[in-house]
């Protein structure tokens, strides 16, 4: 009697386990789920292999009275950074600052000093070549792009914060509160951050993707801010370097930065 | 029968419990929402099918593309391409939140937390 | 049927390792040792039950009636309806396995049909395979087998190879409780007229003569001024001791173990010292001269029958509460039982100690009170002259008895005697104390010699517990509340623990009372030098 | 061989609904009727059961006492492992039921030579605790599908275990994955330990195989094999309302696979061990006072017993009375038979 | 044996209603966190770490610190140590435990904790210091709990827990190098970016952590009478000095080293913490207390009959403990943001739902020590077997 019922069940097994088989080569449980063919890239988006910002610091000076810092103004409002009046937890990309500031190891130097007395320098994220926020964090969050764009993923981010005791040149800043309630003005085709992430500058990575310089870049009524591909020796920024006195944030550090201040 | 007068409303609460989602609903039960699709629009990136159950799976792979990968163009199964930008793409067909999103989303309880970065211009005026 | 040496005993006991056949394909065998011996007709006759003739275990076949089959299955029925517990415990065991390892029987022999689960799994199995359509369909993979003579076999065996001792259901999830499951199924072998001889002997004494010895009432004094006479040399006092005496207060009754057997009886001096010391106003009788039940190791109807007799005992001598010695499943069924039997007990007061004045408020209703309750209050109000000292070559531990333990919860009562009446008093490990005891392995009517070896693996647990604190503080004494642990404790110390004697609470308070004008003692009651008097002896 | 057949019952249970649905396309089949009459199954099993047990009464007051009695006023009473009043039988149920108490003492004895050694156990309470606070907080939370709009409750339950967002979307439930790993636990508890394995049936695989197989369905239809879950309401409030349909758009085949294997454990449920559930209040062992001696516990079925009464033994042994000079009572005997002709 | 936390005396259970209600109001403080965002600390941009990350930085110290016990007990077979070992090990549960809470409490987005685990960085510090914590946590639970089972059931510990054993030891110093590694590898902080972070602070951990199973051991000695052993308590004592005064000594060094050399970027931090720089002085006070009470330790510890004294050893353990504290704590963070890559100064002070939060972990942290504690000394004294009945200890 056992015999039987077991032969039994072992038929109705080996008959189900058929038909199921070949019911499941036709993706009978992931019905409606479509295959995308991929991803690729917009032939018009721009393609570097290090993008760096040359700022020349003597149109700055220059310009100061009547630019009215537009590429401040021009992040501020494209990425919508919040406006939040306690200077602890602010939120910058781009910024201005004053040369013994940006430079604090030449400020003991008071020629240099004087030289540079009263000149703008215009502050963001140094894009380094060997970034140190990107070798402290642990969820890789914050990672280097191959053209050289160190890149935030907020998404990742758990805010651990140890990419800004990482980051020698205060670039990165967190989100202390929802950002959105210290917003004016919106641009509705960026997304705003949410509370307890970090964010920097990111180089406009959607700009250059749609073929677009930065914002600041293209905000900066003098100018002042070249933008191009450091490899690429016959882009402008090589050429400008190529012939004018550049200076580098705490070179020292090794961390390579992108940015050049253009100081003759 | 013994301890009736324990066994019972035992019995009593036990039926309760497991009936609990019809009592739940009675008297508040609401209609079941129907999300307000973009006018205008036919069809989505994908089939609706595989849009009701894979979006946010879609939206997931879109974004570890285009941040991660430098990729910012989806080709979907029939070979169209589509700029891969949550603001820029899905919202502008489907602007609006409450009447598309929101419904589905509170019907069923799942409360993704794209809204915290992300966000419609309805929205925004809002908070501005 | 030599018993094995101690360490051979043990050294096939594997708890890990588990037979390779399914255990419903492994027949019963009955090894000289580990059964008892089958019930003698006449005893089965003289009670009007049931019987099979002469037959014993071992016999390939068994006189079962013809319609055997029949007598069990409305049997299983009949306790179906009657027990709820029954049928319960029959649905819902998960088979978690939490019990296995708690019965001393399992840790004693590595018998996996020992585990409690698969105790009660010998009769849950039948009930499946002969009651539900659906088990039967699925028959071994549900856990269902056909009812056959040998599962007769293996259910005398494996029940009768439980003591009832309830530890299993202090660690199950449900409560299963395996002593009801054992309970009924002695009841549902019994009306096969199958039972054990040396657990109904006793039963047919009690309910003829009285008690389970058989004494009959002039040798129950008789003995008793024995005792008397013996008190009377070691303190110099004159002890009277009231038989069947109307009127009196309280109506005393001890197991019939505490006034015939050693070392029960120096206990039972134990009881009349103390009563003489307080002059209480009691009185034994002849009649119902049995306080312990061995009826209830058998069939519950017969419990009840046996102690009837105490409350027309009651009754007839018109006292007003009634005081229980120290014996073990008498106390369980005296506080689980007796007022369902009985009651209501409205012919008696509400005990109340005449000494203290202490109203016994938790026996309200069945008016009966434990020795030691009665002990403890006592010494809580410091109404008993006392010298501790008297003990101090005595270093005791305490066995809780299992029905007790578990079916009363009586821990700190004796505790708190002994902490009073001596000065050495050590604990065992934690985790054979308290609700977690262990049997003395010949608990429920498995107290006889054919049964030594499996008495000596069931009550290995416990005298591994007592060898622990034998060797690490000397513990020389082992105390304990219940006469069958007085009549078995001996022969299984003997067997692991040599060195260790056994003793109940009272002996150790008869020892430390201090009586109006006693001489000053050199013994104890068992004639044994006193600390500090060896020389006087 | 019992693990075998356990295993191969459920995947057959499994390819059922994926032929009958994926195949046949019997959506409404699997989708309504048999979800219906198998909680109809459930329900009135139960309640058969519960009375099938109540129909028995419980003759006598036996509660396993695993703490001090409450007897003389100084002497501390142990209310939870003895308990004497009403109230406090329901504090030990409480425990029992809610923190399964009597597992939590577990020990695990073992034999080292000729000694016995008694360690603390309590992994068998922790698998067991996981699985079944994760089952009941996972049934709770399936409330967030039948009901519209959800409870507040609910919906802060249905937070609260999804507060880990580390699988990344949809944030994973804490719950899926400790009612997997206290499965786990007990299936390889089972199948590893030899006393366990030895006295377990093939009916005590089988619920472990149903249950974990629930599960991961569930995992892998939140997490993997996504399905329509709007469509997915939309049946599932059309049960609970009474107005039961099956939505346009077609959820994917592993829904009717989930939905059939609760439906299986629903029916089964009430005629296997599981019903525990519910026989557990009924324990009498654990849910009577122990207090006998303070109040009376009546047995519908208790009858009169004969025995030996004092004046048959009287008779007995009068002779032998009277010569030891114990007093002899004739009184008493008139006096009972007197009551007994006015009977 | 959990079973043995669940009972105990009225005063038992006042402590741990005590310690319950700071959790409470330390969970309450973490709602407000969890609903505002991390602005209502005083950490700010340009100090971005605060009064968490301090108190975590001290408590791998006190973590790791219990190896020293550890050590010579399974390593050397010191059996003076037999009865506070398994406390050693439970302390390093609760510490860890309550770094691992500090730190969920410093993180932005709490639930993506375990991204950490997810996306594993080889390259991150703070990865690996993610896996040693976990690491350390679980091989101290198993060590603890398992010599303690064994010493419940009266047997010997089963002999496959040696290699977890010599793991665990070799596992207890690696917590505080990865720990000191998260610091003294960034460029830019100059307070921090020094070789003998990572000696100094095993030597602080050596010493704090000893310190603390020392006013543990002698607080149960009283409360619960538990007897530690006058030699462990001896010898522990001596390794607190040692420790001690290595800790001081690397400080020393670390002064030598920018005072002489004199590169002002690596003065301006300790400037700023112990006289005040840019007429900043906010943490002045603290370092100072911090010298006065390291000062106060090492005259304690080092003349033998204070060190004897269990009264004074317990002063001076408790210097020990809150200089460390100070100074290891909050002393490093302000003094490695301070001043900021600016050269500028942002103050920074904890604010009170900050420390509430931080009252909270601490507070949980006890709460667990002390029912393993509790669970412990129970294991210990019921093997004793005499028992304690109605107040009087019955002895053979």
């Amino acid at each position: 009697m056992a015999i039987k019922r077991r032969d039994f069940l072992k038929l109705g097994g080996l008959t189900l386990v058929g038909t199921a088989a070949s019911a499941a080569v036709e993706n009978l449980l992931i019905k409606g789920e479509a295959k995308a063919e991929g991803y690729t890239s917009a032939p018009e988006s721009l393609k570097g292999k290090r993008w760096a910002l040359v700022i020349d610091v003597k149109k700055c000076k220059e310009n100061q009275s009547t630019c009215g810092f537009k590429c401040i103004e021009a992040c501020n409002v494209y990425h919508n950074i919040p406006n939040i009046p306690d200077p602890k937890k602010e939120i910058k990309w781009i910024w201005k600052d004053n040369f013994e500031h940006a430079f604090p190891e030449e400020g003991t130097n008071k020629y240099l000093v004087e030289k540079l007395e009263g000149i703008p320098f215009i502050l963001l994220c140094n894009h380094c070549e060997n970034p140190p926020c990107v070798r402290v964090c642990p969820t890789r969050a914050t990672f280097k792009r191959e053209d050289g764009i160190v890149m935030m993923d907020y998404h990742r981010c758990i805010g651990c914060r140890f990419c800004m005791a990482a980051c020698p040149y205060g670039a990165r800043s967190f989100n202390w509160y929802d950002p959105r309630k210290y917003l004016s003005k919106v641009n509705p085709l960026y997304p705003t951050r949410t509370k307890g992430v970090v964010e920097k500058c990111t180089l406009c990575y959607e700009r250059l993707a749609d073929g677009k310089v930065p914002a600041c870049v293209e905000a900066c009524p003098a100018k002042a801010i070249i933008f191009g591909d450091l490899n690429d020796p016959n882009s402008e920024v090589n050429k400008v370097l190529e012939e004018r006195m550049a200076i580098r944030r705490k070179e020292e550090l090794g961390t390579g930065p992108s940015v050049f201040y253009l100081i003759d | 029968m013994y301890n009736a007068n324990k066994v019972i409303p035992g019995i009593i609460i036990f039926i309760l419990f497991f009936t609990a989602p019809i009592w739940l609903n009675f008297g508040r039960l609401e209609a079941i929402p129907q999300p307000e699709l973009p006018k205008g629009e036919k069809k989505c990136v994908e089939s609706k099918e595989y849009m009701r159950a894979y979006h946010m799976k879609l939206l997931d792979d879109w974004r570890k593309k285009a941040i991660r990968e430098n990729q910012y163009i989806y080709i979907n199964s029939k070979g169209e391409k589509y700029r891969i930008s949550l603001q820029k793409t899905c919202l502008k067909c489907h602007n609006n939140r409450e009447k598309f999103c929101d419904r589905c989303h509170n019907f069923v309880i799942t409360h993704p937390d794209c809204w915290h970065c992300h966000f419609t211009k309805e929205e925004a005026k809002k908070w501005q | 049927m030599a018993l094995p040496k101690p360490d051979e005993l043990l050294q096939n006991v594997n708890l890990n390792r588990t037979p390779s056949q399914h255990w419903m394909d492994i027949k019963t065998e009955f090894k000289p040792g580990t059964y008892c011996y089958a019930v003698e007709p006449q005893v089965m006759k003289d009670l009007g039950l049931p019987n099979l003739g002469s037959w014993q275990p071992h016999d390939e076949k068994w006189p079962l009636p013809e319609n055997w089959k029949e007598i069990v299955r409305d049997a299983i029925k009949t306790r179906m309806e009657r027990f709820r517990s029954f049928k319960l415990f029959m649905d819902i065991c998960v088979r978690c396995g939490a019990c296995a390892d708690k019965c001393h029987f399992f840790l004693g022999t590595g018998d996996p049909k020992n585990m409690p689960v698969l105790r009660a799994e010998l009769i849950r199995s039948i009930i499946k395979g002969e009651f539900s359509t659906f088990a039967k369909l699925f028959g071994r993979f549900a856990g269902a087998r056909p009812l056959t003579e040998d599962v007769i076999k293996e259910w005398f065996f494996y029940f009768y190879q439980c003591t009832e001792c309830r530890r299993c259901s202090v660690f199950c999830p449900y409560g299963i409780d395996t002593a009801e499951v054992t309970i009924i199924m002695r009841e549902i072998l019994h009306e096969l007229g199958i039972a054990i001889d040396w657990a109904m002997k006793p039963v047919r004494f009690s309910h003829f003569i009285g008690n389970h010895i058989g004494i009959q009432p002039h040798t129950m004094k008789e003995i008793i001024e024995y005792l008397v006479a013996d008190i009377e040399e070691i303190t110099g006092v004159k002890i009277e001791v009231p038989f069947n005496k109307k009127g009196a207060e309280i109506l005393f009754v001890p197991p019939s173990g505490d006034y015939f057997a050693d070392p029960g009886i120096y206990n039972f001096m134990g009881y009349l010292i103390l009563f003489h010391h307080l002059g209480l106003d009691y009185t034994i009788s002849t009649y119902a001269s049995e306080s312990g039940n061995f009826g209830f190791f058998n069939k519950l109807e017969l419990a009840k029958k046996l102690h009837a007799k105490i409350y027309e005992e009651a009754k007839r001598l018109k006292v007003k509460w009634i005081l229980g010695g120290e014996c073990g499943h008498m106390w369980r069924v005296w506080h689980q039982y007796h007022n369902t039997w009985y009651g209501p007990v409205n012919f008696l007061e509400v005990p109340k100690s005449p000494i203290t004045g202490t109203v016994f408020e938790h026996a309200k209703d069945n008016k009966i009170i434990h020795i030691c309750e009665f002990t403890a209050d006592l010494i809580a109000h410091n109404k008993i002259k006392l010298d501790p000292s008297r003990n101090d070559h005595v270093i005791v531990t305490y066995h809780d008895s299992c029905n007790p333990a578990r079916a009363m919860g009586f821990f700190e009562e004796p505790r708190f005697i002994l902490k009073h009446v001596c000065n050495n008093f050590v604990e065992m490990p934690e985790n054979t104390i308290r609700e977690k005891t262990f049997c003395c392995g010949s608990g429920s009517g498995l107290n006889t010699d054919e049964y030594m070896e499996m008495r000596m693996r069931g009550g290995f647990p416990r005298a591994n517990a007592v060898e622990y604190v034998h060797k690490k503080y000397g513990v020389n004494h082992l105390a304990c509340i219940c006469a069958i642990d007085r009549a078995v404790f001996p022969a299984l110390m003997n067997y692991w623990v040599p060195g260790v004697d056994v003793c109940g609470v009272h002996e150790l308070v008869g020892n430390a009372i201090v009586l109006d004008g006693e001489k000053e003692r050199t013994t104890d009651l068992r004639y044994r030098p006193l600390k500090g008097k060896e020389e006087e002896v | 061989m019992n693990v075998g057949w356990s295993l191969l019952a459920v995947i057959v249970l499994l390819l059922i609904p994926w032929i009958g649905v994926g195949v046949l396309g019997l959506d409404s089949l699997f989708g309504i009727v048999i979800p219906y009459a198998c909680f109809l199954v459930f329900i009135i099993g139960l309640i058969y059961k519960m009375i099938y047990w109540a129909k028995s009464p419980q003759p006598f007051k036996i509660p396993t006492t695993c703490g001090q009695q409450k007897s003389l006023s100084w002497i501390k009473h142990s209310r939870l492992e003895s308990p004497f009043t009403t109230w406090e039988v329901v504090l030990r149920m409480f425990f029992e039921i809610v923190f399964f108490r009597s597992l939590f003492r577990n020990l695990r004895a073992e034999l080292q030579g000729r000694r016995l050694i008694y360690g603390s156990a309590k992994w068998l309470w922790l698998g067991a605790i996981l699985f079944h606070w994760s089952f009941f907080i996972i049934l709770l939370r399936h409330l967030r599908l039948f009901t519209n709009p959800v409870p507040e409750i609910i919906q802060g339950l249905d937070f609260m275990d999804s507060f880990l967002q580390t699988l990344g979307v949809p944030p994973v439930y804490i719950t899926d994955v400790l009612i997997i790993a206290g499965l786990t636990f007990l299936l390889l508890r089972r199948l590893v330990d030899p006393k366990v394995s030895y006295l377990s049936h093939g009916s005590d695989y089988f619920p472990l195989f149903l249950i974990l197989s629930i599960a991961i369905t569930g995992v892998l239809m939140r997490y993997a094999i996504k399905v329509d879950i709007y469509g997915v309401k939309h049946l599932t409030l059309g049960l609970v309302t009474l107005k039961p349909t099956i939505p346009d758009v077609k959820i994917g085949t592993i829904f009717y696979i989930h939905i059939f294997l609760v439906s299986v454990l629903a029916a089964y449920f009430p005629f296997s061990k599981l019903c525990h559930m519910v026989g557990v209040f009924f324990s009498p062992t654990r849910n009577m006072a122990n207090n006998n001696r303070y109040v009376r516990h009546v047995n519908p079925w208790d009858y009169p017993v004969k025995y030996t009464t004092y004046c048959e033994w009287q008779e007995r042994f009068r002779d032998l009375l009277e010569q030891a000079g114990l007093p002899i009572d004739d009184e008493w005997c008139k006096e009972q038979q007197q009551t007994q002709k006015t009977q | 044996m959990i079973e043995k936390a669940l009972r105990g005396s009225k005063k038992y259970w006042l402590w741990l209603a005590f310690l319950a209600s700071i959790i409470f109001i330390g969970f309450l403080c973490y709602l407000k966190q969890w609903k505002v965002g991390l602005g209502i600390t005083g950490m700010s941009r340009d100090v971005s770490w605060g009064f968490y990350i301090a108190n975590f930085t001290f408590l791998v110290g006190v973590a790791a610190g219990a190896v020293m016990i550890v050590l010579p007990y399974y390593w050397h077979n010191y059996k003076e140590y037999g009865k506070i070992t398994v406390l050693g090990e439970f302390l390093a549960v609760a510490a860890v435990l309550m770094c691992m809470l500090f730190i969920f409490v410093d993180l932005g987005q709490p639930m993506r904790a375990l991204n950490v685990l997810r996306y594993p960085t080889p390259h991150s510090v703070f990865f690996f210091d993610a896996c040693v914590l976990s690491g350390y946590l679980l091989l101290n639970i198993l060590c603890g709990w398992t010599v303690l089972h064994s010493e419940y059931k009266g047997t010997k510990y089963p002999s496959w827990l040696k290699p977890f054993i010599y793991l665990a030891i070799l596992w207890a110093p690696s917590i505080h190098i990865v720990t000191a590694f998260i610091y003294q590898g960034l460029p830019g902080r100059h307070f921090w970016l020094t070789a003998v972070m990572a000696p100094r602070f095993l030597a602080s951990a050596f010493c704090a952590g000893p310190a603390f199973i020392i006013i543990a051991a002698l607080l149960l000695k009283r409360v619960a009478n538990f007897d530690p052993g006058k030699k462990a308590i001896e010898a522990l004592s001596k390794t607190v000095a040692y420790a001690f005064i290595i800790n001081v000594l690397l400080f020393f060094f670390e002064l030598f080293t920018s005072f002489y050399s004199g590169i002002p970027s690596h003065k301006a931090p300790i400037k700023y913490l112990f006289v005040g720089l840019h007429g900043h002085a906010e943490w002045v006070p603290f370092m100072w207390a911090a010298a006065i009470l390291a000062a106060v330790a090492i005259i304690l510890l080092v003349i033998p009959a204070t060190r004897k004294n269990e009264a004074t050893l317990v002063l001076g353990c408790i210097a020990v403990f809150l200089a460390c504290w100070i100074d290891k704590g909050i002393g490093l963070i302000v003094g490695g943001y301070t001043p900021t890559p600016f050269e500028t100064i942002t103050v920074y002070r904890p604010t009170l739902p900050e420390i509430g939060i931080a009252l909270g972990v601490w507070a949980l942290g006890f709460f667990v020590l002390s029912v393993l504690y509790k669970i412990t000394i129970e294991v210990k004294k019921s093997k004793e077997l005499v028992v304690k009945y109605n107040g009087i200890l019955f002895k053979k």
